[in-house]
């Protein structure tokens, strides 16, 4: 028997002995674990799996374990992903710090950094969010304005970012703010990490067209911030936030084959509320969701794909580059959908006369309009492919 | 057929926009969401358009109206669109005002039409049964007990029904036959529970269990489909309105917001993409006259009618709910704030489309009443 | 009575008077009557047409009576208009030199150069093309390249045109050529006619994807052109080209009412083929059909509105600017649609098994793909609306 | 399931594309049209496919086969559309083939198929009556006279049904059974009758008077499903294949055409369309690959077999329709000239979309099988 076969024996035997039954469930929203300071547990199955998989060092499966990783290389750490997901493991926690700053800091940090940092990360100790967009840098991240000027040892930051998902939430921030002049823009930008207690640091959820949101708009007056928490090279964090993105892109993916099978399955709506159509408008509207329903299948047989193609090596960044964009938008047509479907069912706010999983439904459509823009709008997903994958000209 | 509006529909287009400019803005309809406002309408505003004659507009002198014609309300319901005014102007005028106009006799008119026009009775149309309109599914069923009519069934969706003064009830008199039936508030057997929705408006669930009322006329078919047609035009007027607001605010946003050191608007996409709204705005402008001048038409055929107010609301179905969606994908992070006013015009659309008939609806009545077109 | 009344009802005695019975149908595309040396009839009824029009000077009605027009205003104008469509006049011949090349040389040729081809222009004597097209110069006309040197009192003109229709049958060309330096590219383009007989042109038709068509390739070989051919200014040409395709559009749009509804009514089809669908397949396609039925009502409507538009003297050019869009999409998806309802049989290309309106619509059906590129491509129609009618800025 | 070629695979599509692009590029597919050839493909071609054991890769060894597997055709097809190579392998081997291999008798299938293989039989399947796809609507019928078969009835589009030397023609049976009955050329009381179609290939409509034929196996249904549903991915890799090929030449277009001074491919209105025939090609390519899949699959339920292969279809006609006109569009002129090859490539999307099954009626297939998804 390989190494290889060796170690996926002994990993589903510890999956099997480890995770419990409750754990290979679905995965209910409001049932993620969010590491951090404040970890908090709707059962001990979930502080059981949390705490295991935490002392496997398994929360980041690829990291050294001078840092509390797991030291698993690259073809055990798929041994461990399959064997998850052949088991339905959830996620033992949600980390933004572990999915998208880690790998750079590991890339990129300083060994005192990394001392300071990975460990306390790989644990689950902290939560972290992510400083990038701001009102005026949206898709043109690089004119963001956010200052950090040399004051002594500290820097001291001023202005806002927004967008950060569970700002109000989080332990620690790293952000891109201006460490440089304006233009060319990009050269002027760190990377840094600051503490979200600290003086100065303000948080406001922000209210979107679907009501309350987990993202905040923070404010930063006179934040004082170690001159020790710049990653990289001063004014060289831009390279150092592509790299972030690129994670958060893999992360985002990751998280999407975690999580539950959406609430709002087509299908079974379709067969709830217009098994039989009788009228032709009737007819007419279940075609048009059949057409909805075949699309999504060929796109999750597309993200099928992409892990076929990696398997055997081949490059997958096409594919790659096209999912965000599928998905976001075949999650909008889908909800127009169902609201033509439901009718009035699926156009109420709150109060009595509706079903909770009817709200929901509404606000998930509501909320469908802002996956089409997060990380990455539709627009700058076309130009990625047009221009990266196609190789079409740039402009002038 | 006319597809410009004449001078005085252009007369009653500026007064409306300086009215509700001046009294209504968004941030009315705001203030009644955030105060959770039962009737969803403002009763000054109200006040102010029935002072402006709106309430008057298409009947006949002899009940206190200004027999300006129907083809009146395209420019006022485009402007209540654009200015995103609720009011009670569609239920309890256009719609309960037009059925006892149509088939109320002479009494009921007299007695009726004034007090609609005054405001002093607001009506509201309790007509459907399922969450998409289908008119022809009525199970509520009325029955004569002792010389008086009796009501029996659940009104799912009745657009203003909360507060209203009274209600006209389609009911079934027999298997072939359909009526409508005036309800008083307070009558015994009634009762109403309110709905909260996305636009915020005035929205109401009605359960009748041998609730009194009064008849108004006999066989209602003919007339409940002309009258449901008025309300399918002024709906595609209010949506066009809608869409030429989101539109506006889009083409201005592509004007104004920089990235990249250019604004957005010189990006040729999105160039390309304003444009094409703006050919589905033209043609839904296009039908919509169409559908009004068909309303004034005396002597078209009942099919034609039918076909013309089919297209209109169709169409603007369509341009609404692709122009809303546009617009807030083009304004990016802001159009999904709460903050910004996109997302009450976005949620009204949805509201007004599936009111009175969802696209395929309107498709597939299209299709119905297509044979004499060419006849 | 006011003297439009008179002159409408003088109109009205007259047309009804003079033109044939036969002259009030409806105008298949091959009874079409082009002006030129070589002047065809079908029959008698047509020349009659012809020859009583002329004489009125009712080819170019607005024109001055002095170059052989009928001296109306445009009030006088419109009510001939309107009471030709009152009584379904066919238009007494189809003449581009009139529709397009007409107004420029009233507005901008000498007094010679309107005496000599104004007059027979308007006896319809001449059969005019365009020349404006370059294989290198499509949407990007300006950076044509045909030539014209002048030497001694003649330009020597050397280069190609492509998509000029009826190249092969016409008399005249009026055409862009560059007399100037390449850049700046409009400032070197001047607009002359040429005799189409003259040594050294020659005319190849160009076979299209429908087989056979009407465009042709022109190319010059040291055509001598004399210089008192030339218009307006030298190197002053770019604008009366403008002028020149203004003019066009409205002709293509008085073209598209005098024409023959399309022989291609999708509802006819429909009702034919597709009446009572029963499979829930053919249900789809029914409803699709009728989704596109709808827009062509419209669009139709849409170009009603552009008449009421102008008969109150307000602004139409933003309807106007969508108008060919519009028309030559739906006409392609049209004929899309019409494809699927006829499945096979809409796929022959000649031969015994098809019926001629069969091979007729899959010819139509391949043509309509020329709609959307020749005359303004609607990417060229998308441009203009985006920055001409919306304002939106230009990039850079 | 597995979504990307195996090395067997990806061998296989490298010989394809070598060999097509020698000795079958468009200039032959041209030529046969220019020339009018009534058999519509080239028999040299045809011959090398075979040398090559196309006509083998998925039969048992024991009747002369590669016992490659039916998941080989994928990468043949694939390459077959990006060439635009005509042959009777669809016709002759995937739905004849097929056909005698489920349902024929052990002598049967020892008889034909190997001469099916060498290609000195060539067989075409007559199976459509009417002008769109409809497997169930037969009205030929089968009668049986003095111990054998007689076939009456019109068969309208056979697809390589000219010069055939033989022909399998669905009849019914009775009302409620389907057979396939062989039919030999030069059969008594046969017709045949050209069609000359836009793609230039072979189709024949057929007349059947009394014709004398063989019945292959029983009831057809099953077998008949499970061959179309071979033919139809094989259909889904061919339109892949010509989507593919037109969308490089666009792409290589935008690349090079230059207009105000830049590519147009600079354009960002052209950029985001590219980028969405893009995103279309790939849905359609990882739909194809799992009809393969499944239709290599023994174990797989016949409903999720189905499904998948109506849906790469459905996927594999709607990404050939649309990149088809938008190449047609983005080069301009040029694409609407006959001397251009892309006008041939357009033509035959439109002929392979059409045969066995046209969108809609994948869609409608695809609902009906949807039961099991989830099962």
């Amino acid at each position: 028997m390989s190494d290889i076969d060796d170690f996926r024996k002994q990993t589903r035997a510890w999956l099997e002995a480890n995770c419990p039954e409750s754990m290979r469930t679905p995965m209910p929203s409001d049932e993620m674990v969010w590491g951090g300071q404040n970890l908090e547990f709707k059962h001990d199955d979930q502080r059981l799996w949390f705490e295991r998989m935490r002392d496997k060092g398994w929360f980041c499966p690829d990291w050294p374990e001078a840092y509390g990783g797991g030291g698993l290389n690259a073809q055990q750490v798929a041994v461990l992903e399959s064997e998850m997901r052949r088991l339905h493991c959830r996620p033992p926690q949600i980390n933004l710090g572990i999915w998208m700053l880690g790998p750079v800091l590991l890339e990129s940090a300083s060994d005192a950094q990394k001392e300071r940092f990975l460990p306390p990360m790989a644990r689950g100790e902290v939560r972290w969010c992510q400083g990038f967009s701001e009102p005026n840098a949206g898709s043109d991240l690089a004119s963001l304005r956010t200052s950090a000027v040399l004051d002594g040892d500290d820097y001291i930051v001023n202005g806002t970012k927004i967008w950060t998902s569970y700002g109000n939430k989080s332990d620690w921030m790293y952000a891109l703010v201006r460490t440089g002049p304006m233009e060319p823009k990009q050269a002027g930008i760190s990377l840094i990490l600051l503490d979200m207690h600290a003086p100065g640091v303000s948080v406001s959820p922000i209210d979107l067209i679907s009501g309350k949101s987990s993202f905040c708009q923070v404010f930063f007056d006179n934040v004082r911030v170690p001159k020790d928490q710049l990653i990289g090279e001063v004014n060289q964090g831009w390279a150092l936030g592509k790299a972030l993105l690129q994670h958060e892109r893999r992360a985002m993916s990751k998280f999407s084959e975690f999580a539950l099978p959406t609430h709002f399955d087509l299908h079974t709506y379709l067969e709830s509320f217009l098994s039989e159509p009788t009228t032709s408008a009737d007819q007419a509207l279940h075609q048009r969701a059949i057409a909805c329903l075949m699309d999504e299948e060929a796109y999750s047989l597309t993200n099928r794909r992409i892990g076929d193609t990696m398997r055997v090596r081949q490059d997958a960044s096409g594919l790659m580059a096209i999912s965000k964009l599928v998905h976001s938008e075949q999650e909008r047509d889908k909800f127009e959908l169902l609201l033509e479907i439901l009718g009035n069912k699926a156009l109420g706010w709150s109060g009595d006369g509706f079903l909770e999983r009817e709200l929901e439904l509404t606000g998930s459509w509501l909320m469908s309009f802002a996956q089409t823009i997060a990380g990455g709008s539709s627009e700058v997903q076309l130009n990625v492919i047009a221009k990266r994958v196609l190789g079409l000209p740039d402009a002038k | 057929m006319n597809l410009v509006y004449n001078e005085d529909q252009q007369q009653l287009l500026d007064s409306a926009r300086d009215f509700l400019a001046a009294k209504s803005p968004v941030s009315v309809q705001r203030r009644l969401r955030d105060e959770a406002s039962s009737s969803g309408f403002c009763p000054q505003v109200w006040q102010g358009m029935r002072d402006l004659g709106w309430s008057a507009v298409a009947f006949e002198e002899k009940v206190g109206g200004l027999e300006f014609g129907f083809a009146g309300y395209a420019p006022i319901f485009e402007q209540m669109g654009r200015h995103l005014a609720a009011s009670p102007l569609l239920s309890s005028i256009v719609l309960c005002g037009g059925l006892v106009e149509l088939m109320g006799s002479e009494e009921q008119q007299q007695q009726l039409l004034p007090a609609l026009i005054a405001g002093e009775l607001r009506a509201a149309l309790a007509l459907e049964e399922s969450e998409r309109h289908q008119p022809d599914l009525i199970k509520t069923r009325a029955r004569m007990e002792q010389g008086g009519w009796l009501l029996d069934g659940r009104k799912e969706w009745v657009a203003d029904g909360n507060e209203a003064d009274a209600w006209l009830v389609v009911a079934a008199v027999d298997a072939n036959e359909l009526g409508v039936f005036l309800v008083h508030a307070g009558a015994k057997g009634l009762s109403l529970e309110p709905r909260t929705m996305i636009d915020a408006r005035n929205m109401a669930a009605m359960t009748l269990q041998g609730a009194k009322a009064e008849r108004i006329g006999g066989c209602a078919a003919e007339a409940l489909d002309l009258v449901l047609d008025r309300g399918r035009a002024c709906l595609a007027a209010e949506l066009l309105g809608v869409s030429e607001a989101l539109f506006d605010m889009t083409v201005e946003y592509l004007k104004t917001r920089v990235q990249f050191g250019v604004p957005i608007g010189s990006f040729q996409a999105l160039q390309h993409r304003a444009a094409r709204l703006y050919v589905e705005l033209q043609l839904a402008r296009s039908s919509t006259m169409a559908a009004f001048s068909a309303l004034e038409n005396q002597a078209i055929e009942v099919n034609e009618r039918r076909r013309l107010v089919s297209l209109a609301k169709w169409k603007a179905n369509i341009c609404a709910q692709r122009i809303s969606n546009e617009a807030v994908q083009m304004h990016g992070g802001i159009g999904v704030t709460d903050e910004y006013d996109l997302g009450l015009f976005l949620k009204r659309t949805r509201l007004a489309q599936n009111q009175l008939g969802h696209t395929d609806f309107h498709c597939a009545r299209y299709a119905c009443n297509l044979s004499t077109k060419n006849a």
